[in-house]
């Protein structure tokens, strides 16, 4: 589904990813592992286009590195950026519609919103206030929900459980397994190694901007032997 | 009573003025951090299409007020094209720079293709009637001018929250990458932003030629020059900031007329500016948004 | 590390020396082959260096834009020519002037450090507020200087005769103090920028909040440039009151601020040596268009009269270097460095 | 030597430092580490004062300055480096370097030298009349260190240092930052990712976990903590039924 080949990623004049390899196949959900630093927000960043990179990144066989960061969106990659995003000052009903702008069928996007108010009823019973009212952990789903209303072809999700409680984070990680049953492509970005690890099929280690190590979730077993090199034990 | 409706009358007029220049300039500001000091010629470029329009096509007061609408437009979405796009995402400086050039071109240009003097443009002073209401006398411009500002100010708003554009011209101001990263297409909103402020500023440029009856090259300066102040007073880019310094400089403006001896007359604009520089150094990010600590994080 | 600033400062005597160079070269050639007239233009061109070479010192080095020039150089211009002018005189020309103002008489030197004064202190009490703002904040109240200044000029017209003109200053500078001035003004603004101060403030510009943390006091730094920056105006409002003979309020306004900005950012404002490039090249380019505009006869075709192609064109310099040369035509560098690349 | 006591900030409601305190020894290189958004920059921010407390002390030699501005307490000898680097891009490496050197000039019993041996020491000697621009990415962030160093700081505060070096350049910085315990008496904070770095780098450790300091000492006793390991690496989502 995405294919990323040689990609190199630019900070200003500095090359923060080195030419790196992913492949996430359709269904699938892909982790991104690494220490701060590490290049995996750029990697994201040179998906949806916010970051000069060179290489390609093949969405369904198509090279998008040539297109906008509109175009890609439309082509069906979304993303919960890291620190969330969302439109702090609009409501969140309004959020939920920014999420799905780029939709024609927006009786159905209407009904979709419903579905998700449901779904989530602290969305539903503030709907018309601003989001930045919300806390952290539903701020953080209104990001998923925004990101899903486009219907993409793949979510991406930048620390989706970056400064919540522990609890909060658990509810974040039932509603990634739950997109995993909907067979939605997932590629993640987590600090959370333990959590990540049990929603994700395939693992990258990505470390000074190289893949150090990746496979199957199996292979890293219970993950504690991935702590060392995460915690930065080079190569 | 009298005395005091024609006043509050002024006020609210001169306010309606300034909101309606101050939205346009923060519409722009919002979306993408530029001073666009032009905004005053896109007045001013109004004015003078009006009198070609006149002079080749038609009379007919209300065919005009659409032309004047629809060059304020055109102009304002051409200037984003040619001289803003190029400095988008350059600093603050260099977007208040460039703007103070464009302006100074189309000044220039008006002078040149036009006439340093003030040409006559009589059409729109049929608005400005003196109607008798009772015992009082109000001048029906200012009647005009303070509904039309009130329902464009609402029929804007309207848009703003209803319309997927709207919605996500607001949310640009906020995080204007976002935006993109939701598939809606930047040129698409900075466009419609300026395209907005043309409109705003056509409209001002209607009311403005109706009360002077005539076009200068400067026309559009010092409307804006107070509207920028408006802008400032609300908190530079806030939507309804702009509307509320908008009003509240009328209502100053009004004030200081009115309490300072008429002597004084010629000093209104210097109190204003005054009391502008004093609100910014009490709060710098406007009256409506106190000033946030934010670290190494900007 | 010991610190080299000497290196600095020494580079600095010499880049003003160069610049210094160029302005007598200039001097020289108008006494060899020039003609009178153009003495005036020589004038008015000096006055604005002093006045651009001014800016650069807060908008320059601090990278802040500020509008408010004009308003203290016609400050300076008028307590100057009020000092000075004979009493006799301003009988005359300001006959309704409030509290004796137009009974006394100064000599040059007592009227000079007076306007001096007034205009610093001024710049003072300007400068604690404006050196607290930031970005737009300035810009705006600058504005606003520019703006109530210039209202007090246009209604007491019975002190500052608004825009009428204030006539009978006795002629006291010619061409030799003026260039005098111009070469103080580049060696005082280009030693600052090399001073500790510069460097500072030019940190400030570049990241604030890295300056902070580097123990540097923002506030202090910028205010100490404006009020030198307030003085270097003051000297020029002075210098044009004192070879004018008459001044009125409306130089002193807008147009004259865009085309002092103009020139810095041609230049490049964070050099002495650009401000002064940019000065020199948008007056000899107004003096052709100027020539222009008066519609001359070319021989084969005759030129239309063209009223507004200098502000046409000084516009679409102001566009033209915001799009293509940000940084202006010096960007970093100074004179003696003009061979080396542009850092910034 | 540095004592934070019970030191919170709020933003709006949001506590994102909340009743924190730990000290550090002269010549102690201490580590703050915690997942991100643990408040460990904010903590730095609230040391150098470009953030002001909401509550709590901080004291450098006994004495208080969490009421001083941040320039007064850079000049007082607080230095720090930026997480995302704030070098002056103008001004050639050197004149960066001055602009914190002018801070001190005047103060009696200065280590001269000790610059130019940090010049020489990280690797700078040769890009001095350089724009921080044109500079790899780990010589920026040595200029920062060394940028900070010439306050002559009581306490330095290093943000990420090792972040976007590659591994050599890691090891060297390592060995730069004992080098510099031994010449220059100062208490030194390290946030870091890298653990192995912090591990071998640190005399001892605090670890940040949403605003609050979890534990406070030596770096093999906290990491065994557990309650350490799961603020660090996550703590398990799994619910049982869904065991595969």
């Amino acid at each position: 589904m995405l294919q990323i080949e040689s990609l190199k990623v630019f900070h200003g004049l500095i090359e923060a990813v080195h030419g790196i390899d992913i492949k996430i196949s359709k269904g699938q959900c892909v982790c991104l592992l690494g220490p701060n630093g590490a290049g995996k927000t750029s990697t994201l960043s040179s998906i949806t286009g916010t970051a000069r990179a060179t290489g390609s990144v093949r969405l369904d066989g198509n090279d998008i590195m040539a297109l906008s960061i509109e175009e890609r969106c439309k082509r069906g990659i979304a993303i919960s950026p890291e620190g969330r995003r969302i439109f702090s000052n609009l409501s969140i009903q309004d959020n939920m519609i920014m999420g799905g702008a780029i939709r024609r069928d927006k009786t159905r996007l209407a009904q979709e919103i419903e579905e998700w108010i449901s779904h989530f009823p602290v969305l539903g019973e503030r709907r018309n206030q601003p989001a930045g009212t919300l806390s952290g952990g539903e701020q953080q789903m209104l990001a998923i929900v925004r990101a899903l209303l486009s219907k993409p072809r793949i979510l991406l999700l930048d620390e989706p459980s970056l400064g919540l409680a522990p609890q909060i984070t658990a509810r974040v990680f039932e509603i990634i397994r739950d997109l995993k049953k909907q067979e939605m492509t997932i590629l993640l970005v987590e600090q959370n190694v333990a959590a990540a690890m049990e929603v994700s099929d395939y693992v990258y280690v990505l470390n000074n901007g190289a893949i150090s190590s990746h496979g199957d979730v199996g292979k890293f077993g219970d993950g504690s032997d991935l702590m060392d090199e995460l915690m930065g034990v080079h190569r | 009573m009298d005395y005091v409706i024609q006043q509050v009358l002024n006020a609210l007029s001169f306010g309606a003025e300034y909101a309606l220049i101050a939205l346009g300039l923060a519409i722009v500001f919002s979306i993408m951090g530029l001073v666009n000091f032009a905004h005053g010629e896109v007045i001013a470029f109004g004015g003078y299409s009006m009198i070609v329009v006149a002079t080749l096509l038609t009379g007919n007061p209300w065919v005009l007020m659409i032309m004047v609408l629809a060059a304020c437009v055109l102009i304002a979405t051409v200037l984003e094209r040619v001289a803003f796009r190029t400095v988008r995402g350059a600093d603050l400086t260099t977007g208040l720079l460039t703007a103070f050039g464009v302006s100074i071109i189309l000044q220039n240009l008006f002078l040149l293709l036009g006439s340093p003097r003030p040409m006559a443009a009589t059409q729109f002073i049929f608005l400005d009637k003196t109607l008798t209401i009772g015992a009082i006398r109000v001048s029906s411009l200012q009647i005009y001018e303070t509904v039309a500002t009130v329902v464009a100010i609402i029929i804007l708003l309207t848009f703003l929250r209803r319309t997927t554009l709207g919605i996500a011209m607001r949310a640009a101001a906020l995080d204007f990458e976002m935006v993109r990263l939701c598939g809606i297409r930047a040129n698409r909103v900075i466009a419609g932003a300026f395209a907005m402020s043309g409109l705003l500023a056509g409209l001002a440029c209607i009311f403005i030629m109706a009360r002077r009856g005539s076009v200068s090259p400067h026309m559009g300066f010092d409307p804006v020059l107070t509207a920028f102040v408006a802008c400032v007073i609300g908190g530079f880019g806030s939507l309804p900031g702009a509307v509320l310094g908008g009003f509240l400089l009328g209502i100053c403006e009004v004030a200081v007329q009115v309490l300072l001896p008429q002597s004084y007359g010629g000093l209104a604009q210097a109190v204003v500016f005054a009391l502008v520089a004093l609100i910014l150094i009490w709060r710098p990010d406007g009256i409506l948004s106190p000033a946030q600590e934010k670290g190494d994080k900007i | 590390m010991t610190l080299r600033l000497n290196i600095n400062q020494r580079k600095g005597l010499v880049g003003s020396t160069l610049l210094s160079l160029l302005i007598l070269a200039i001097v020289g050639a108008y006494y060899l082959w020039g003609e009178s007239y153009q003495a005036r233009i020589l004038y008015a061109t000096f006055v604005n260096l002093l006045v651009v070479v001014g800016l650069q010192v807060f908008m320059g080095n601090a990278k802040i834009t500020s509008f408010s020039h004009s308003a203290f150089m016609g400050i300076a211009a008028y307590v100057a020519a009020i000092c000075v002018t004979p009493a006799a005189m301003k009988a005359i020309s300001l006959p309704d002037a409030p509290w004796g103002l137009n009974a006394f008489e100064l000599s040059p030197l007592v009227s000079v450090l007076l306007a001096l004064s007034i205009t610093g202190i001024l710049g003072l009490l300007t400068g604690l507020f404006m050196a607290r703002l930031t970005g737009v904040g300035v810009t705006i109240v600058s504005i606003a200087i520019l703006v109530i200044v210039h209202s007090i000029f246009l209604h007491r017209t019975d002190i500052f005769k608004g825009n009428q003109a204030f006539f009978g200053i006795p002629k006291i500078f010619d061409l030799p103090h003026i260039t005098i001035l111009a070469i103080a003004a580049i060696f005082i603004a280009r030693l600052f920028r090399e001073s500790a101060f510069g460097l500072q403030l030019r940190a400030c510009a570049d990241d604030e909040i890295g300056a902070r943390a580097m123990g540097v006091d923002v506030y202090r730094t910028r205010l100490i440039a404006w009020v030198i920056g307030t003085l270097f105006f003051a000297t020029a409002g002075i210098a044009y009151a004192f070879f004018l003979g008459t001044i009125s309020a409306r130089p002193f306004y807008f147009n004259f601020v865009f085309l002092t900005v103009a020139m810095l950012i041609l230049g490049g404002l964070r050099s002495v040596s650009g401000a002064v490039i940019g000065t020199l090249l948008i007056t000899i380019g107004l003096e052709v268009v100027r020539w222009l505009e008066t519609g001359p006869d070319l021989g084969i075709i005759k030129m239309p009269q063209m009223l507004g192609l200098s502000g046409l064109l000084l516009g679409v310099v102001i566009v033209a270097v915001m799009t293509f040369l940000p940084n202006g035509i010096m960007g970093n560098r100074e004179i003696e460095e003009i061979f080396k690349k542009d850092p910034g | 030597m540095l004592e934070v006591r019970g030191v919170s900030k709020n933003f709006g409601g949001v506590k994102a430092v909340n009743n924190a305190s730990f000290s550090v020894e002269d010549r102690q290189i201490h580590g703050l580490i915690g997942p991100n958004g643990a408040g460990k920059t904010t903590m730095i921010n609230l040391i150098s004062g470009l953030l002001s407390v909401s509550n709590g002390e901080i004291e450098v030699d006994g004495q208080p300055i969490h009421t001083l501005a941040a320039e007064t307490r850079a000049k007082m000898g607080v230095g720090r480096t930026f997480q995302n680097l704030r070098l002056f891009h103008n001004l050639s490496v050197r004149r960066n370097i001055e602009v914190a050197e002018i801070q001190v000039k005047k103060q009696v019993n200065i280590d001269a030298g000790l610059v130019e041996d940090a010049i020489d020491r990280f690797g700078l000697r040769g890009a001095l009349d350089q724009s921080p621009g044109s500079l790899p990415y780990g010589q920026m962030r040595r200029l920062e260190i060394v940028r900070a160093l010439a306050l002559r700081p009581k306490v330095l505060m290093l943000d990420e240092p090792a972040a976007g070096m590659n591994p050599e350049e890691t090891d060297a910085l390592f060995e730069n930052l004992t080098w510099l315990r031994q010449r220059h008496p100062c208490s030194i904070i390290l946030i870091e990712h890298d653990l192995k770095f912090i591990m071998s780098a640190c005399d001892m450790l605090t670890v940040m976990n949403m605003g609050s300091v979890l534990a406070s000492g030596l770096p093999r006793e906290v990491t065994k903590n557990k309650e350490v390991i799961d603020a660090y690496l996550g703590q398990s989502q799994q619910t049982p039924q869904e065991e595969n």
